[in-house]
């Protein structure tokens, strides 16, 4: 692992990306403003263009112009990440300074990249395809109030976009839990925005409201429990609560800190019962706002709770298991049946979605458990957590292929927003009918949500639930009672699974069977950007569901490259 | 100076106060100030571990804490507001045109 | 005695024709089908082919020719041949020791020996005479118009069926072709299909042979699990049969019993026996080849193939009770089945049941045969052999006898229905006459085959009439003709019986008794329709009947006149033994005289009374009474034939001198039972309806609501409990908040509690 | 050979269509792909045929012995995981793959005017190479990846071309079979997990979890653990097998998890329930030979009563509902419920004669059971109306619908000479040999005897009803509202000819299909009898 400074020029290498999201931004906040704007010289009458300001310019009063800077910028972000996975990263450990006790700051690895592809790829098609969901109402410099406010919301979304993403890298990198903590509030203060963007709206305000409020109590609860942590180890660094806990994990002010930590990012996976907040969220926020909930900023939760639970509470410092392996397991057990079952008979597809998104975490956290458990077979130990690697490899894999298949449902609910609304089943009446490919496409989603196979939606699961059943069976179990109970979290998984499917495949009947909605027989409103990143995202839900092996190995050594001390 | 615990034991005192003050209190201010407070509570938690570990990041903390709840306020009201403007209350049981 | 030893009559080798035997049948079956589809209603079809008809009778009449060669061959050997045909499949057991898996083989074969001979001679001449017929009587009935080579592909594929079993080399085989007659039964009741009546009857025969043939099935089973095999080459192995009478002899019987149980359905026996009198629902050519010639010795022939097991030595004694059961089976139907013909006017519901009856009388026969063959110590000692020898080869006989028999009276009734069914149209309808209106012969209200509309035909219909009284005269065994010689074989075969065991003398009396009740009914049944007065106007204009009807009658008259040649040639011999082999004994004369000597001067004098009681009874107490009731002098103006008119001379007389009123008797309540056949459809009904289509309406519900319901229950369950959850959400943020309070309340207690 | 490549190029062909489907020239591409399909079916079928008469070079199928494939063909899928696209035909799926080509394009031809044909005839496509792909695959994985595929297609062909109550019996028939077979999948995972590790051992081995889901590499590993006690422990074992079983006892369906089948098969099109019924339910059954029976042979002796159960409830229960049925469709499925129980009973009864039983009856009935549902599809097309009696003397009317019922309802009750006997005949010798063998009751007896003679009641009370009776004073339907009583159309009469010929050609040279599977039976169990796996008195 190579160490360096902040801002040294192996800094600026590794934190391209996030430059470039940090450029973009500077460019989206200046280049709408650019105008003929003149600047007076006090005292004199010479007005010197200094182009900010005033009547913009043609091309920078474009409001489509915020919308493909941010898209722009965000691919790039997304191919910069990519570019530097595809040659295999070091490590690299950014300090404070040079000195001995310097602070660990931030940390670029596989596990990193991997989050920030996830991050990056989300939030790139969520902007792509907003270009279709947000409203142009006039181009030009010349505009009504109405319409320039308008076009002005236009930037600031997509300002929220980037923060948004600059947020969530900067939790993936942390090394800091407070750094951590500060790049979600980050990308939380960004998201309730966003989730409140369509304030116009009773839906919308409300869900903004509400994601805001519980969101706040969840950050003040993990803000607590983080000055209780400190309290306890005297530093925030991953490394030092690390070596604490090891030593005095089973106090119970670090237990009640990682107990009020995990309430915090519990809030971002939308673990039960912290979920409450996201099914109204999902349903008043657009859709690909929506979108980016249940799949970046869920990924940036367990990018927390993973560095949480299995760096500073790891396993291994525990006698057995974890210590919070009751508690997750439960958790987990709590969040995939409350997903499902409420999921079930949702009518509104979006709060479905929210539901599955539950559901999903809930699985999601079940792996999760299974990694704590890891350590209660004494003959695991000599095989250098092969079996956590596996579980924390199916995890991150479920994570990346999540932003296809879920974006991608959020993306064609996003098209029948444009149409009128997508609030009801019934939306989606007929959609093979005026839509056959998007049909198709949302098909495709659904079942490679409920895990049918060829889908990658049937991969992740499958590999989330082998690393369950990995840990579960443990060597030489004879018998089911020899088998660790995280065992029966598979089984429990298996069963949400098939409850599951019911409410995925009403979607595919309603589109294949059902009439369309009165007066919404016609084809649906065009928008190439939307289309076309629905169509990347079915084209990975099948390819990578066929041919993942790649971004398996991807995966793998991102999770290899989190547990190279284990 | 005071014992680090007893601002401990306060800060506890205020956070509990703030989370029972939040699903207790329908007004959305009161709620925000509420949740005010339990970020406040971490605050006064932060500074006395830094006064106890002797630590000046403690203090970092708390500074960058107390923008953030700055900025939360901000978001909230901004918020409030445009919830108010759709429901004419900010009375946190009366909008809940989204359930179930 | 001849000095004839086995080496000396040497195995026959089966000629490679043989299998064209039942091949060629099948393909017609094929071909007339195929055609008639074709050519439906193309002229020259229907007339110069006569809708498949003449293809029948070529590949019938090639068939007759092969199995004479194939008989020629085997006519005076006693040994088996048997000839593999082709492999059908294999597969093996695993007797549960690390010796492996058993290798058996299923394959298809010919078998030929003496039974066969017998059987296939029966068959194929049947077969061709039936076929003539046919193209005299469904050709010329406007009903079947277009739809006659439906007729001809069922029946060949029938003739096939039978060829087939018999000659089949193994119990698997002899069922395969057994449910094959038993289909084209199924179609040929059916073939006038709109008749409800009809699909009742094609339905009801199905099921009730169904029935019989599970038992066959298991039955069939056991024995394969006995020998490993269903060869008739192996089962029939002494040694094999050594082999398992060592330690599961029982469990032979049980499965020869079963197998028994599937012969009663085929053979209509009671109880199995209500789906008979119903066949009549098809067409007479049906009914004479089927259901009375043919098909229905199906299960004779199965009993008689079980004859090396009751003779074999190893099983001496052990399988006594199954006899008994088979001679008691049979006897009770044949007075059962006799008594119901009494009371029907139905001309060929009365066949149907005297078929029932004469095959119960074989059925008793062979019962008793076997009984002998099981018990008496046949192998070693000479008198027991002969015993066993005769009794065995009598029931055969009277197959013989009865088929040849029988076929004929059918077809002779056929005839008779026939003309007057056309006397009816002649009458009625001349002007819709030939426009295939209505039904068979059952127009809503006029029965033709009803013996009400009948009488006093015997001047108009010469041929038929005689072809009638023969036909009757051999059933009822009057002296000389036809079936006299066996039914007097079988009769005193099961009086021996009786004499070494007492249980004998129920089916003892049964046949004795019904013997005259035989005479009784076939009397009636003659006398009612020939002789006497026209009953009505149509009986009087019936008119002769044409040359395709004429030409088998005529055959088989003399064919059942001719019996006393046949018994003297040995056929009551008929057995599987050196000595007593066809033909190998005696001249044709010392053979006849022999078979005299035995029948009317037996040296035994129990034997002698009761052949005597049985003529008596047969010959002159049955057809008494029916004289005296029915029949009488023709119609002023009207003669019949000067062989006929004896009889109805006789007639004449006996009524005027004898004549009773018997109206108390037709209307007790055994009168009515009978005519209602004992009621015994009437349970069988009720037991289906009320039992088997109660309990499947029970346990579809069952299905639907218990089954399905508790699938139904899950859903509609997991939807309110989605309710329920859901409902948590109750919009307001407040409570989202106290959830987060409580589940980190939650958390706390997890984590406290493990740490 | 590649074998490989049908399945996929099965699928291309159906994204091809669908591609082209989009057009608003909708009808004009009804009929193009409607030939295209045939054609490329036919190739299907004139490829497995030609294989089966070892037309290929070196490979013949006759002699397949137990985990011995032929055209064996194995590529890197993902190999972190141990997963290969491995395919390759024993003498167990061979019938199958050669059934299901063999279907697709008689389905073709008896639905050849199902409506919107663009989309459905390449459906059915999708749904035979789904169909192949589960009996070719030799890897778990691919087998369940291509097992839960299946269910898209047949999905969609009772959605978009049920009956009335599609949409209910759509949901049904997946969600009730994909609940059974995740939690096999959890035992897939659980028996791939329990394998003993061997991680960089290379080849089929997974180099992250150095396992394999290589099915002959498992069941060499199996055998080689059960000759010294268990495979994987006993309890565990048990587990297992319950597990797997769970999944195929639903998919055969066995009694009391068939009632989606009833559902599915009433409202789902003929081409659908011809394929559901011929090959779809055969899956379950041949799963459970080619993973419990061959994997858990210990666990297979423990659970014989049950499964002897399992099928005799299934046998008789099927039956006896059949017989209380009033629906035309729904009394055939029922029929195929009883049917199913014949396999069960004949891999109950742990011969090598009552398992080549249920490998025929799984074969005999695949050619059947099509024709049963051609025929009741017919019905349906032509008679508006699925009711028993709704429709008399059909035997006048449309003659060769009549023909067509009768034949295929007579050799579904097992008429000798006709494809289905042969299997029951098995079953009937090998139970009855097993009962004594094992000194079980006689009793176990009576259900099968008593199933001989309900079904032929049912089937014969149906043709009384429908084919007879009626005639002159004819009775059309009142759902015909009087129109001319139509018989079927030649393309319904040719599909319902090669049906009857297969049924024949099977039924009186069963040889062509048997001697294949017996071999498998056979080196079966001379495999695990040698290895004293199978010992005396079991």
């Amino acid at each position: 692992m190579e160490t360096t400074q902040a801002f040294s020029s192996e800094f600026y290498t590794a934190l391209l990306p996030e430059l470039m999201l940090f450029a973009g931004l500077l460019a989206l906040i200046i280049i709408p403003n650019l105008g003929k704007g003149t600047f007076r010289i006090p005292g004199t009458q010479i007005r010197l263009p200094w182009f900010m300001g005033g009547e913009r310019y043609a091309l920078t009063s474009n409001p489509h112009l915020p919308a493909w800077i941010a898209t722009i910028t965000l691919t790039g972000a997304f191919l910069a990440v990519g570019d530097s996975l595809r040659g295999g990263i070091d490590s690299l450990l950014v300090m404070s300074s040079d000195a001995d006790e310097a602070k660990e700051l931030l940390m670029i690895n596989g596990f990193s990249r991997v989050f920030e592809l996830i991050f990056f790829g989300a939030l790139a098609l969520a902007s792509f395809a907003s270009m279709n969901r947000l409203k142009v109402e006039g181009i030009g410099a010349k505009l009504d109030v109405e319409k320039l406010y308008n076009n002005r919301r236009q930037a600031d979304f997509y300002i929220l976009m980037l923060t948004c993403g600059l947020g969530m890298s900067v939790v993936a990198l942390a090394q800091d839990l407070f750094v951590l903590f500060i790049g979600l509030e980050l990308a939380s203060f960004s998201t309730y925005v966003l989730v409140a963007f369509l304030k116009e709206t009773k839906a919308g305000a409300e869900a903004g409201m509400k994601y805001f409020i519980v969101g706040s109590v969840a950050s003040g609860v993990g803000l607590y429990g983080l000055s209780m942590l400190y309290l306890w180890a005297g530093s925030l660094q991953f490394d030092v609560l690390a070596a604490t806990f090891a030593t005095s994990g089973t106090e119970p002010l670090p237990l009640i800190g990682i107990g009020f930590v995990l309430v915090g990012f519990g809030f971002k996976v939308s673990a039960a019962p912290f979920h409450f907040a996201a099914p109204d969220a999902y349903a008043g926020a657009s859709s690909p706002v929506a979108g980016v909930l249940a799949t970046a900023s869920k990924a940036m939760g367990m990018v927390g709770l993973i560095r949480m639970l299995l760096i500073v509470a790891a396993p291994e410092s525990s006698e057995g298991s974890a210590v919070w392996l009751v508690c997750l397991g439960a958790l987990a057990a709590l969040t995939m049946t409350w997903g499902n079952l409420a999921a079930l008979g949702s009518t509104n597809p979006k709060r479905m979605l929210a539901y599955s998104s539950v559901a999903h975490a809930g699985y999601m956290l079940a792996g999760l458990t299974a990694v704590g458990a890891w350590t209660w077979d004494p003959s695991f130990a000599g095989q250098e957590g092969e079996a956590a690697l596996m579980v924390l490899t199916a995890l991150l894999f479920h994570m990346v292929v999540l932003v296809a298949f879920k974006l991608g449902a959020f993306l064609v609910l996003s098209i029948l927003e444009s149409d009128g609304d997508a609030s009801r089943l019934s939306s989606l009446g007929g959609l093979a009918k005026r839509e056959p490919l998007l049909a198709f496409g949302m098909f495709i989603f659904m079942i490679s949500l409920a895990g049918v196979p060829p889908m990658a939606g049937f991969l992740s699961k499958l590999m989330v639930i082998m690393g369950i059943v990995n840990v579960g069976v443990g060597t030489g179990a004879e018998s089911l009672s020899d088998f660790h109970w995280v065992w029966w979290l598979a089984l429990l998984m298996v069963l949400n699974s098939a409850v599951s499917v019911f409410y995925y495949l009403r979607v595919a009947v309603v589109m294949f069977f059902d009439a369309p909605e009165e007066g919404r027989e016609g084809p649906l409103p065009s928008g190439w950007q939307v289309r076309t990143s629905i169509f990347a995202c079915v084209l990975v839900t099948i390819l990578v569901g066929i041919f993942g092996d790649s971004i398996l190995e991807m995966c793998r050594s991102a999770a290899e490259s989190l547990t190279t001390n284990w | 100076m005071i014992d680090p615990a007893l601002v401990s034991g306060l800060s506890a005192l205020m956070f509990v106060i703030g989370l029972g003050g939040a699903f207790t209190r329908k007004n959305a201010i009161i709620v925000l100030m509420c949740i005010e407070l339990m970020l406040n509570a971490a605050n006064m938690q932060f500074a006395a571990a830094a006064v106890y570990h002797g630590d000046t990041t403690g203090w970092v903390y708390t500074i960058f804490a107390i923008a953030i709840a700055a900025s939360e306020v901000a978001i909230g009201l901004a918020i409030f507001l445009a919830m108010y403007g759709q429901h004419d209350t900010i009375s946190l049981d009366d909008v809940a045109v989204l359930k179930n | 005695m001849a000095g004839s030893t086995l080496s000396e009559i040497a195995t026959p080798e089966i000629t490679e024709l043989a299998p064209l035997i039942v091949l060629l049948p099948m393909i017609a079956f094929a071909v007339i089908l195929f055609l008639g589809r074709v050519f439906n209603g193309n002229p020259t079809w229907k007339n110069t082919v006569k809708e498949g008809g003449i293809i029948a009778l070529g590949v019938m009449g090639a068939v007759l020719v092969l199995s004479l060669l194939l008989i020629a061959d085997f006519i005076g050997s006693v040994q088996a041949g048997h000839d593999s045909v082709f492999h059908w499949f294999t597969s093996g057991v695993w007797d549960g020791t690390s010796a492996g898996v058993s290798t058996d083989k299923f394959g298809f074969g010919l078998y030929v020996d003496h039974i066969t001979v017998m059987l296939l001679f029966v068959a194929a001449f049947l077969c061709l005479l039936i076929n003539v017929f046919s193209i005299g009587y469904m050709n010329t009935d406007p009903i079947n118009d277009n739809r006659n080579h439906r007729f001809y592909a069922e029946f060949t594929l029938f003739c096939s069926g039978m060829l087939g079993m018999v000659l089949a080399d193994s119990f698997l085989w002899l069922f395969i072709f057994w449910e094959i007659m038993g289909l084209c039964s199924y179609l040929l009741i059916g073939f006038y299909y709109e008749r409800p009546s009809a699909a009742y009857a094609a339905k009801k025969a199905f099921l009730t042979t169904r029935v019989g043939d599970v038992f066959l099935m298991i039955g069939l089973v056991m024995l394969w699990d006995l020998f490993g095999s269903l060869d008739y080459t192996v089962v029939f192995d002494s040694a094999n049969i050594e082999h398992v009478a060592e330690h599961s002899a029982g469990t032979l019987q049980w499965a020869l019993g079963l197998m028994f149980i599937g012969a009663v359905g085929k053979s209509a026996q009671f109880p199995l026996h209500v789906w008979l009198p119903d066949a009549m629902e098809g067409p007479t050519p049906v009914s004479a080849l089927i259901h009375a010639a043919t098909m229905v010795n199906a299960g004779l022939y199965l009993v008689a193939r079980m004859f090396p097991f009751f003779g074999a030595e190893a099983l001496h004694g052990d399988l006594a009770d199954l006899a008994y059961i088979i001679a008691v089976v049979g006897g009770i139907t044949a007075v059962m089945a006799a008594a119901i013909a009494f009371v029907q006017m139905d001309l060929k519901k009365v066949l149907a049941y005297s078929t029932m009856s004469q095959l119960a009388y074989i059925f008793t026969g062979l019962g008793c045969a076997l009984y002998l063959a099981n018990t008496l110590d046949w192998h070693h000692n000479e008198k027991d052999h002969y015993i066993v020898i005769v009794a065995f080869g009598a029931a055969l006989f009277h197959l013989f006898n009865h088929a040849m028999a029988k076929g004929m009276l059918f077809m002779a009734s056929g005839s008779v229905i026939h003309e007057v069914h056309h006397a009816h149209h002649h009458l009625h309808h001349h002007d819709d006459h030939g426009d295939g209106h209505g039904d068979d012969h059952h127009d809503e209200e006029f029965d033709a085959q009803s013996m009400e509309n009948m009488g006093g035909l015997a001047s108009k219909m010469p041929i038929t009439a005689t072809a009638m009284l023969v036909g009757s005269a051999s059933i009822m065994g009057l002296p000389l003709i036809g079936g006299f010689w066996s039914k007097e074989g079988i009769i005193a075969n099961a009086w021996r019986v009786a004499q070494d065991d007492p249980r004998f003398l129920l089916p003892a009396m049964c046949v004795l008794i019904g013997a005259g009740m035989t005479g009784f009914y076939m009397s009636r049944m003659w006398l009612k329709t020939f002789a006497g007065k026209p009953n009505n106007e149509v009986a009087a204009h019936v008119g002769p009947t044409n040359i395709w009807i004429k030409t088998p009658l005529f055959i088989l008259t003399f064919v059942s006149l001719s019996s006393v040649f046949l018994a003297g040639m040995g056929f009551t011999h008929w057995a599987p033994d050196e000595n007593y082999a066809f033909m190998q004994e005696k001249s044709l004369v010392d053979g006849i005289i022999y078979e005299m000597q035995h029948a009317f001067a037996n040296s035994d004098a129990y034997f002698f009374i009761i052949t005597y009681i049985a003529i008596a009874m047969g010959a002159v107490a049955g057809p008494g009474l029916a004289m005296a009731l029915y029949g009488g002098k023709l119609e002023d103006g009207e003669s019949a034939k000067p062989w006929m008119t004896p009889v109805i001379s006789l007639n004449a007389w006996v009524m005027n001198r004898f004549n009773f009123d018997n109206s108390a008797f037709a209307e007790s309540t055994l009168a009515v039972a009978l005519q209602n056949r004992l009621y015994i459809d009437h349970y069988y009904d009720m037991a289906m309806v009320k039992i088997v289509a109660g309990l499947s309406n029970k346990v579809a519900q069952a299905d639907s609501d218990v089954i399905d319901g508790t699938i139904k229950t899950i859903e509609t369950g997991s939807q309110s409990l989605s309710t329920a959850v859901r409902s948590l959400t109750t919009g307001s943020a407040r409570d989202y908040i106290l959830m987060v309070a409580v589940g980190m309340l939650a958390i706390f207690m997890l984590v406290w509690g493990v740490a | 050979m590649q074998l490989v490549g049908f399945p996929v190029v099965a699928g291309i062909v159906l994204l091809a269509f669908v591609a082209n489907a989009k057009k608003s020239a909708h009808e004009k591409l009804n009929n193009p792909i409607r030939m295209a399909s045939f054609a490329f079916s036919l190739g299907l079928f004139a490829y497995t045929t030609a294989m089966f008469f070892d037309a290929f070079a070196d490979i013949t199928t006759s002699g397949l012995a137990f985990n011995d494939y032929k055209f064996q063909d194995s590529y890197e899928w993902f190999p972190a995981l141990g997963i290969h696209w491995t395919v390759g035909l024993d003498a167990l799926s061979f019938p199958m793959v050669w059934l299901t080509t063999f279907l697709l394009p008689v389905t073709i031809i008896a639905t050849w005017h199902e409506k919107n044909g663009a989309t459905y005839f390449p459906t059915l496509l999708l749904m035979g190479g789904a169909l192949i792909g589960v009996f070719v695959s030799l890897d778990l994985f691919m087998f369940y990846v291509f097992w839960e595929l299946t269910l898209i297609p047949m999905f969609f062909l009772i959605l978009n071309w049920g009956g009335k109550d599609r949409k209910y019996a759509s949901q049904k028939f997946f969600i009730y079979t994909f609940t059974a077979s995740v939690v096999m999948l959890l035992g897939l995972v659980t028996l791939y997990l329990m394998q003993p590790e061997q991680i960089g051992a290379g080849g089929k081995y997974g180099t992250m979890t150095g396992r394999t889901f290589d099915i002959p590499t498992l069941v060499e590993h199996a055998t080689a653990a059960n000759q010294n006690g268990w495979f994987l422990g006993e309890s565990m074992q048990k587990v297992l097998f319950v597990m797997l079983m769970l999944g195929f006892l639903v998919k055969l369906p066995a009694v009391p998890f068939h009632t989606w089948l009833p559902d599915a098969h009433v409202q789902a099109p003929t081409g659908g329930s011809m394929l559901l019924a011929g090959v779809m339910l055969k899956m379950g059954a041949y799963g459970m030979f080619r993973l419990p029976l061959s994997m858990f042979p210990h666990a297979l002796q423990h659970f014989q009563l049950a499964l002897m159960i399992f099928g005799m409830v299934s046998l008789v229960w099927g039956a006896i509902v059949c017989l209380g049925q009033t629906n035309l469709k729904k009394m055939v499925a029922y029929s195929s419920v009883s049917h199913m129980g014949v396999i069960l009973i004949g891999i109950a009864t742990m011969q090598p004669m009552g398992w080549a039983a249920a490998l025929f009856m799984m074969f005999a009935h695949g050619i059947i059971s099509p024709m049963l549902f051609a025929v009741c599809g017919a019905f349906k097309h032509h008679y508006h109306s699925m009711e028993i009696g709704a429709m008399r003397g059909m035997a006048k009317h449309s003659p060769w619908l009549a023909t067509s019922m009768m034949f295929a309802w007579m050799a579904s009750l097992g008429l000798p000479l006709l494809a289905g006997f042969v299997a029951e005949l098995m079953m009937f010798i090998a139970l009855w040999y097993f009962i004594d063998l094992q000194g079980w009751s006689v009793l176990w007896m009576v259900g099968p005897a008593l199933v001989l003679a309900l079904t032929a009641a049912y089937y014969l009370w149906s043709m009384q009803r429908t084919i007879f009776e009626g005639g002159d004073e004819t009775q059309p339907p009142a759902s015909l509202n009087g129109d001319v009583v139509p018989d079927i159309t030649n393309e319904e009469k040719m599909a319902m000819l090669i049906l009857a010929a297969f049924t024949i050609l099977f039924g009186v040279m069963p040889w062509i299909g048997l001697d294949m599977m017996d071999d498998y039976c056979r080196t079966f169990f001379e495999h695990m009898i040698s290895n004293g796996i199978f010992k005396g008195g079991a």
